[in-house]
């Protein structure tokens, strides 16, 4: 009853956060939205077992990639949203979709609701739910080695794209 | 005891908002915060499929989407920035330069 | 049970932080031929009393044109980060007392190492915001170049710990100082500082300065480019937070380097019963203090970095370096095993 | 149990040369080069001779098979890359890596002043790669690599010097031609498959044996007719032969590996190896037969004719390879293989010798230019004779003993009129080799060039034309003394006899007409029905028929060397035939060549391409393009507008999904 509780409390500051991600109009006061849907998500995966997955969620989306938006946020200066009127498409089709899309995903959760019930405790116990760090990490660099070290590559290329993207064009050099 | 699909309306939820935030937001950067939550939208439901499995792999895909994620912000406001020196701006909808 | 004992490590913990702020205040002095403060209290012992007094009694004053929400959050952000990261942080082993058995620590959970990064991950977001929304040019290059730098950093901190993590094969903050325990034979102590991390303790300390924006990296509130930061708008009680926050992270990454360095507690234990409960508290607690004192030094030895020359130290040496400890840690543990 | 020989080591010496010298090779200074690419074909040569060692020290139970690793596995059929060794692999291996290691050698000093050095090289061990592939493999489609990649190594060496239209023209008619063949060869391999649902050797001739002889025209038939078909292609057989002739436009010791001693000895191989499927068909053997003799006979005409020295061996070599078919043709196969063998000795030596000979000329090529030469540069001249000799069939050089075992053979198991044929063919050969013997070493020297000092070891390029007529360097010459000697005495290998276990299954008797093969199987080939008498008859109408050559040779080209050109006159028009190659070039061209050009230009060219496809591919650029003249409003530039229509999709694909679930 106390998790259920603790799952509704998050659950709700998560779509609270996601909403008024939705309603503010200055970026930054979406990124804080954000991070508060992000450490919520956190309290929601160690309700679920997932341990490691909850305290890298808070150290690399709320501390890094966070902070990485929020610094450009204020890098740029960015002020509040203009109101444009760029494209009707988004208007017309796209949310009529996002809502269909919503609602049928809904009716077949609802459909199939018969999904077992899980307690946090339980879970700890079991081995192969409690996301601990030994287990992920024994996972991680045996069934999904591969895997894991492209997405390494994957990182240090994007590095290297991050640095070549951001950088001040140099005319001096281009000209010669 | 939380029925999982619980987990599964929320992860909708999220994801939904995730969607419409990138649909009706105009400022570049919110734009990516709305991937951003669509990413953990779908993360909750990687770790909730993990708990109904019994099956670890969910949470150990859910790294590699953080990992793709780092990477896309990384990248990804690489280009803002770029894109912002070059138009001065951060509206999506006067950056439409790239049609026929 | 737990009430009692947040409350006394809180208030431990508030008074450790004033009083680091005059131990620092006097080692300085000295160091520059002054007195440090002398006048409240026999050698100035109750200049923080005063301090504080004088801080809550000032005016309150936030300026106009600021994004107000954020600026009176910020403050509290930093201050609150700052202080809860404690809570996983063991002081030394359980005591018998009126025969319960308390264990030196708020709470031991068994990420706890996690857990304190985690915080002192999201703290940014106190200076960060601080300088934005203060509507100041050098408050926002203040947050800026704080959030640039503490970014930059935390990698190499999290990489200087993974080293450790490999020796000790666990997140929790008892588990690795118990595997301290001990000595080789000739006397020297069973420390992870001993055992060849060497190496990362040094980029541990380089990053802690760095992550504490102290000197010699204390950029984002340098005086004489930025007035005074992130903070330039600050006054009164929201200035003592940031002030708090600082001192308070200080202590916090010196018990951290301690624990995972230094053999947290572990030292010599001799004589009556009640002097063996209280000894590792004491070993633990000089061990920091002497932590602290060398930030102090260092504080009043080095001169301020340039801001290229800390990106460039960050990212072209630190990180190198902390990845070569990982690599190098591995490779003998797993050659060992 | 076989010891494990490691057999895959032989050819990927050779592949690793040629990588080396390939990749690398253009760096490195020539003595690099040609210490790479002797190193890897030298070590093959002494693996291959290891092997043979413990084969002939009887402690390998032959054939023997080692798989290296797994190729391809579909369903039921499988190929592997294995490797089969019983007596004919063994055979050619030696005689590959051998004649092939010693071309090597030559080749250093041939080719030391011409420009890419590397890249001669790396072909040339690409070249013994395949070769030892083909040899070496267990089964048709890991053969058919090694076909198709001598096909490729040949085409690049014809084409060595490309910058010389006739030489690149000359590769690519090899390569067509050959591709032609290839195509029999590969039908033959569908029938397999289709047949016996596997390539491997062993299990086609499993399935082969439980099969009749068939007496007509039958499955069988068709696949030896096919795999023959396949090899007319590389072993230059009529209808095929054509493009062997203009192969000459390669460097000479690649016409001396490739096209005389090695590669296009692989048909015969493979008709060889294919035995079984022969035995079985009589109809197919007859082909072979009739195919040889033909192309024995006609060649060694044109070769009577030819001025260019390398054209005379180039027709020669047709001939004799014809010879070889005329002993598969007539279940000899042990024959063939022997003749193969001191063909690739001799062969091998006459080319190489008539390199000396060009080098020594700087080039000149034209016999009417040579003459007197003996004095000059003896060594060749030595050389030159021993395999002059030995291919005319004067006892007791090798290429008598081989050559009167083929007639032998065919006398005693096929019509006679093939023997007659071939006894014909004999003099011929003999007539032809010692023409070019009289006319190139002996007389008045013809050319323009001086008589030069210079000493030995001074190699000059042809083409650079300085200094006189000069004695090959010692690199060379060592080589030839070599392939001399076996050419000598090569014809006292006992052969036939060490081959007979791989043909012993069963050997089908050719007893008359060419058309209806009505045979029968009789025991073993060596038991022949004539007595000794008889062979020692035939033994010397052969000897008789080297002889006439030889002196008919002498009479005409060196005696009164006027005659020849009065005689040509006199029948003027059938000698002009004959010089034209019977026209054969023209024929092709006339009624394959030009009708084809013709139907192509006129019908796939403008009606199916231009017409047909092209339309169709306009067509549709123009529709997607009208199409996009409407969809590219959809493409607005805004970011938001793409997101719109993508959440519409996924709502409807979502939305199709979900009727799909719940129908």
């Amino acid at each position: 009853m106390l998790h259920l509780l603790l799952f509704l409390i998050f659950g709700a500051i998560c779509v609270a956060g996601a909403v008024n991600l939705l309603v503010q109009r200055h970026p930054i006061q979406s990124a804080l939205s954000l991070i508060v849907v992000m450490a919520a998500l956190a309290g929601e995966y160690l309700l679920l077992g997932a341990e490691f997955v909850a305290a890298v969620q808070v150290i690399v989306y709320a501390g890094a990639i966070m902070v990485l938006f929020v610094f450009v946020i204020m890098l740029l200066n960015a002020a509040e949203e203009e109101h444009t009127a760029g494209s009707r498409v988004a208007m017309i089709l796209g949310v009529p979709g996002v809502t269909v899309l919503g609602l049928l995903v809904a009716w077949m959760v609802v459909q199939h609701s018969n999904s077992p019930s899980v307690s946090p405790a339980a879970l700890y116990a079991d081995p192969t739910t409690h996301g601990a760090p030994a287990t992920i990490g024994t996972l991680l660099f045996s069934e999904f080695l591969l895997p894991f070290e492209i997405t390494s590559v994957l990182i240090l290329i994007a590095i290297m794209g991050a640095v070549v993207l951001a950088q001040k064009p140099q005319h001096g050099k281009e000209e010669k | 005891m939380i029925p999982l699909s619980y987990y599964l309306v929320l992860s909708a939820i999220l994801f939904a908002c995730g969607v419409t935030g990138f649909l009706i937001k105009r400022n570049i950067i919110t734009i990516f915060m709305s991937i951003e939550l669509m990413l953990n939208g779908v993360n909750l439901s990687f770790v909730a499929f993990a708990a109904q499995w019994h099956a670890l792999s969910g949470q150990v895909f859910v790294f590699f989407v953080m990992v793709v994620a780092a990477a896309e912000a990384a990248v990804g406001l690489a280009i803002i920035i770029s894109v912002y020196r070059t138009r001065e701006t951060l509206n999506v909808d006067r950056v439409n330069l790239l049609k026929l | 049970m737990s009430v009692i004992k947040i409350v006394l490590v809180v208030v431990i913990l508030l008074t450790a932080v004033a009083y680091t702020v005059w131990l620092e205040r006097k080692v300085v002095g000295h160091m520059q031929n002054r007195w440090g403060p002398t006048r409240v209290g026999p050698f100035g012992l109750l200049q923080p009393a005063a301090d504080g007094l004088k801080f809550i009694l000032k005016e309150d004053l936030t300026p106009p044109h600021v994004y107000r929400p954020l600026f009176i959050a910020a403050p509290i952000i930093a201050v609150t980060f700052a202080l809860s990261s404690i809570a996983v942080i063991p002081f030394g082993t359980e005591i018998r007392l009126f025969g319960l058995t308390i264990p030196m620590q708020i709470t031991d959970i068994n990420t706890g190492l996690l857990v304190v990064l985690g915080i002192t991950s999201v703290g940014v977001y106190g200076i960060a915001l601080a300088g934005w929304s203060s509507n100041n040019k050098y408050s926002l290059l203040g947050g800026l170049r704080a959030s640039a730098q503490m970014m930059s950093y935390e990698l190499s901190l999290g990489l200087s710990l993974v080293g450790v993590l490999i020796m000790a094969g666990t997140f929790s903050l008892r588990g690795i100082v118990e595997s301290q325990s001990g000595h080789f034979p000739i006397w020297l102590p069973h420390w992870n500082i001993f055992r060849g991390q060497i190496v990362a303790f040094f980029v541990y300390l380089m990053a802690a300065y760095a992550e504490t924006n102290r000197i010699p990296f204390d950029l984002p509130e340098a005086e004489t480019e930025l007035v005074a930061g992130y903070h330039t708008e600050y006054s009164a009680m929201k200035f003592a937070m940031f002030f708090m926050a600082e001192y308070a992270n200080m202590v916090t990454v010196g018990c951290l380097a301690t624990l995972l360095f230094l053999g947290g507690w572990n030292g010599p234990v001799f004589g009556p019963a009640i002097v063996r409960a209280v000894l590792p508290i004491f070993w633990f607690v000089a061990k920091v203090f002497c932590f602290i004192f060398l930030y102090i030094w260092v504080r009043g030895t080095l001169p301020r970095f340039r801001y290229d020359q800390l990106m460039a130290f960050g990212w072209k040496f630190l990180l190198p370096l902390a990845l070569a400890n990982v690599v190098v840690t591995a490779l003998v543990v797993a050659l060992r095993a | 149990m076989n010891p494990n020989f490691n057999l895959w080591v032989i050819p990927v010496l050779a592949l690793t040369g040629a990588a080396i010298n390939g990749l690398f090779g253009r760096r490195f200074p020539k003595q690099v080069v040609a210490a790479v690419g002797l190193l890897f074909t030298g070590a093959a040569f002494l693996w291959a001779a290891r092997v043979a060692l413990a084969v002939f020290s009887g402690s390998v139970l032959l054939p023997h098979t080692e798989l290296l690793a797994s190729w391809i596995r579909s369903g039921s059929f499988h190929a592997d890359f294995a490797f089969y060794l019983d007596q004919l692999s063994m055979v050619m291996l030696l005689v590959v890596t051998g004649v092939g290691f010693l071309i090597h050698v030559y080749s250093v000093g041939y080719m030391w002043e011409e420009g890419g050095f590397y890249r001669y090289f790396s072909y040339l061990n690409l070249f013994m790669f395949f070769m030892l592939t083909l040899v070496l493999a267990n089964n048709y489609l890991l053969m058919f690599i090694g076909w198709e990649g001598v096909g490729l190594a040949s085409y690049l060496l014809i084409g060595f010097f490309f910058l010389r239209d006739s030489a690149a023209a000359a590769g690519k008619k090899a390569f067509i031609t050959n591709r032609i063949g290839d195509f029999g060869f590969l039908i033959a391999l569908f029938l397999l498959i289709q047949k016996f649902g596997s390539l491997d050797f062993t299990t086609v001739a499993e399935g082969v044996g439980k099969l009749p002889t068939e007496a007509g025209f039958g499955l069988l038939t068709a696949v030896g007719i096919f795999l023959m078909v396949g090899a007319c292609g590389k072993s230059a057989q009529i209808p095929l032969y054509v493009w062997l002739p203009d192969a000459m436009e390669g460097p000479t010791p690649v016409s001396a590996l490739i096209h005389a001693a090695t590669m296009v000895t692989a048909g015969v191989y493979m008709v060889a190896r294919s035995h079984v499927i022969f035995d079985k068909a009589p109809l197919a053997l007859a082909v072979v037969a009739i195919i040889g003799t033909l192309t024995a006979f006609f060649a060694a005409t044109i070769g009577i004719t030819q001025t260019d020295i390398k054209r005379v061996l180039a027709y020669s070599t047709v001939s004799q390879l014809g010879y070889m078919f005329m002993a598969c043709g007539a279940a000899a196969y042990a024959a063939g293989v022997f003749h193969l063998m001191t063909h690739a000795f001799f062969k091998g030596l006459l080319f190489l010798g008539s390199g000396s000979v060009i080098h020594a000329l700087s080039g000149e090529q034209d016999m009417r230019n040579m003459g007197g030469l003996r004095k000059k540069i003896p060594w060749t001249f030595a050389v030159m004779t021993a395999g002059t000799v030995a291919i005319a069939g004067i006892p007791p050089f090798a290429g008598f003993w081989s050559k009167d075992e083929i007639l032998w053979q065919v006398y005693s198991h096929g019509p006679k009129i093939l023997w007659a044929l071939g006894l014909l063919t004999a003099f011929i050969t003999s007539f032809y080799m010692f023409r070019l013997w009289f006319m190139t070493f002996f007389g008045e020297y013809r050319g323009k060039l001086e008589s030069g000092d210079h000493g030995h070891g001074d190699a000059h390029g042809h083409g650079h034309g300085h200094g006189g007529i000069h004695e090959s360097p010692m690199i060379m010459i060592v080589p030839l003394v070599i392939l001399a000697l076996l050419s000598i005495g090569g014809g006292f290998i006992k052969a036939p006899e060490f081959l007979a276990p791989v043909f012993a299954t069963g050997s089908v008797h050719v007893e008359a007409g060419h058309g209806e093969g009505a045979a029968k199987v009789e025991g073993a080939v060596t038991e022949a029905p004539e007595s000794k008498s008889t062979e020692y008859w035939l033994m010397g109408f052969s000897v008789g028929a080297g002889g006439l050559g030889l002196l008919l040779a002498y009479l005409l080209y060196h005696r009164r060397p006027e005659l020849p050109g009065r005689i040509a006159d006199g029948i003027s028009g059938l000698y002009r035939t004959v010089a034209s190659k019977y026209y054969v070039d023209e024929i092709y061209n006339w009624m394959l060549i030009a009708p084809l050009i013709d139907v192509s230009r006129r019908w796939l060219w403008r009606g199916v391409d231009q017409g047909g496809i092209d339309t169709v591919v306009n067509d549709g650029a123009i529709g997607a393009r009208e199409v996009g003249e409407i969809a590219r409003h959809m493409q607005s530039g805004n970011l938001r507008s793409y997101a719109g229509w993508l959440a519409a999709g996924a709502a409807v694909v979502v939305a199709y999904m979900v009727w799909l679930g719940v129908r």
